[in-house]
């Protein structure tokens, strides 16, 4: 199955990548999905995860489709 | 309602302007409350000379959605209208613009400070600031807006 | 700090802008609140028609400057505007402005607040409807804005 | 002494005029200024009163120069 998976702001520079499509037949959640992204780096602490534009926890299931971003806290307004 | 996404400099005066003239019926609302944003030349000390405002298009949007339907069940609003800017933004600039209409005050304030700490907390944007040696950092969090 | 009372019609939001730009540094200020109070034409269950709005001449400015005094002591304010209308009134007229200029959020969110509902328990004005039928009445009393 | 007196709003309809000055050698209080340019018509319950621009109570003292206001609750905003 096919996820897009993006990254922004600090996330993005940490990463140093702000948008990859992966092929994950063996991904079954939102953290799994950051291991086959990040390799050995690991999330930092107040990383948020979203999935189809709602925020969600690592343990989220993931499925063919979904849309899925890493970044850290919001700061607008 | 509407939410507004802006990567151009706006007038948060004439936004407001014309957007009640525009959406709201002249003598239905009695309290109009809003707020703005605007980029300071300092933070934490420093001297900022510009930012740039990165969001998440699509969830950035779905999510200010979200907070307008929040407060529209907490509150009887009239309307509710919120501008942010995106891209280079230079200080004195207008960041965010967040008005309610309603017909009795306490709903407008209300609603509106609700608006703007929700914003802070749940819509996805950040800032990265430009300091005076050019060098760049990135915002880390936002503070509560209701605490002192 | 500004008070002004005015007897002919006020476009609130050219107001505040014309005011920011002529008593605001540019990069200063990040927050501004503000309130606006306009005309309805309902009220208490009855349509009307018009409004006329007595004050206190010398009072009503006294007071609204001490008020004003009171937000200075409890917020870092860096300015304050009050316009507030007298005379005969029209439905979808703006009553009254309050705009607060501050560093941050909470101080220019709860300035705006205290400054509206200390002028709507302590500024002397009064208003007098005028119903559908033509009949008149005065409006006995203010709500408190912080309940709901 | 010479004290002037003003009435609005409400209280202005109620009294029948908008101003006085009076002449209150025997006058102590502002009790007694109401008692003097309202006769036998009674103080509305909720009546405020300034003296000199401040508010003040029925038994707060005046003097020669005073500006005296009764007006009903404010309504503004």
């Amino acid at each position: 199955m096919t996820i897009n998976v993006k990254f922004f702001a600090s996330m993005r520079e940490y990463l140093d990548q702000s948008e990859v499509d992966i092929d994950t037949d063996g991904t079954q959640t939102v953290g799994d999905v950051w291991l086959q992204v990040a390799g050995d780096k690991p999330m930092p602490d107040n990383t948020v995860c979203a999935v189809n534009h709602t925020q969600a926890n690592s343990s989220y299931p993931v499925k063919d489709g979904d849309e899925i971003a890493f970044f850290p806290p919001v700061t607008g307004g | 309602m509407a939410v507004i996404i802006v990567e151009d400099q706006f007038d948060p005066w004439q936004a407001l302007q014309v957007h009640q003239q525009s959406h709201l019926a002249s003598g239905q609302f009695g309290a109009t409350a809003t707020f703005i944003g605007t980029m300071r030349d300092f933070n934490e000390g420093d001297e900022v000379c510009a930012m740039t405002l990165e969001h998440y298009p699509g969830m950035t949007e779905s999510q200010l959605q979200l907070i307008i339907d929040d407060a529209n069940q907490q509150w009887p609003l009239q309307d509710a209208l919120i501008i942010h800017r995106v891209g280079d933004i230079l200080p004195g600039q207008p960041i965010v613009l967040v008005g309610c209409w309603s017909a009795h005050r306490a709903a407008a304030f209300d609603a509106c400070r609700f608006l703007m700490e929700a914003l802070k907390s749940r819509a996805p944007f950040w800032k990265k600031e430009t300091l005076s040696d050019q060098s760049h950092r990135w915002v880390e969090k936002n503070t509560d807006g209701y605490s002192h």
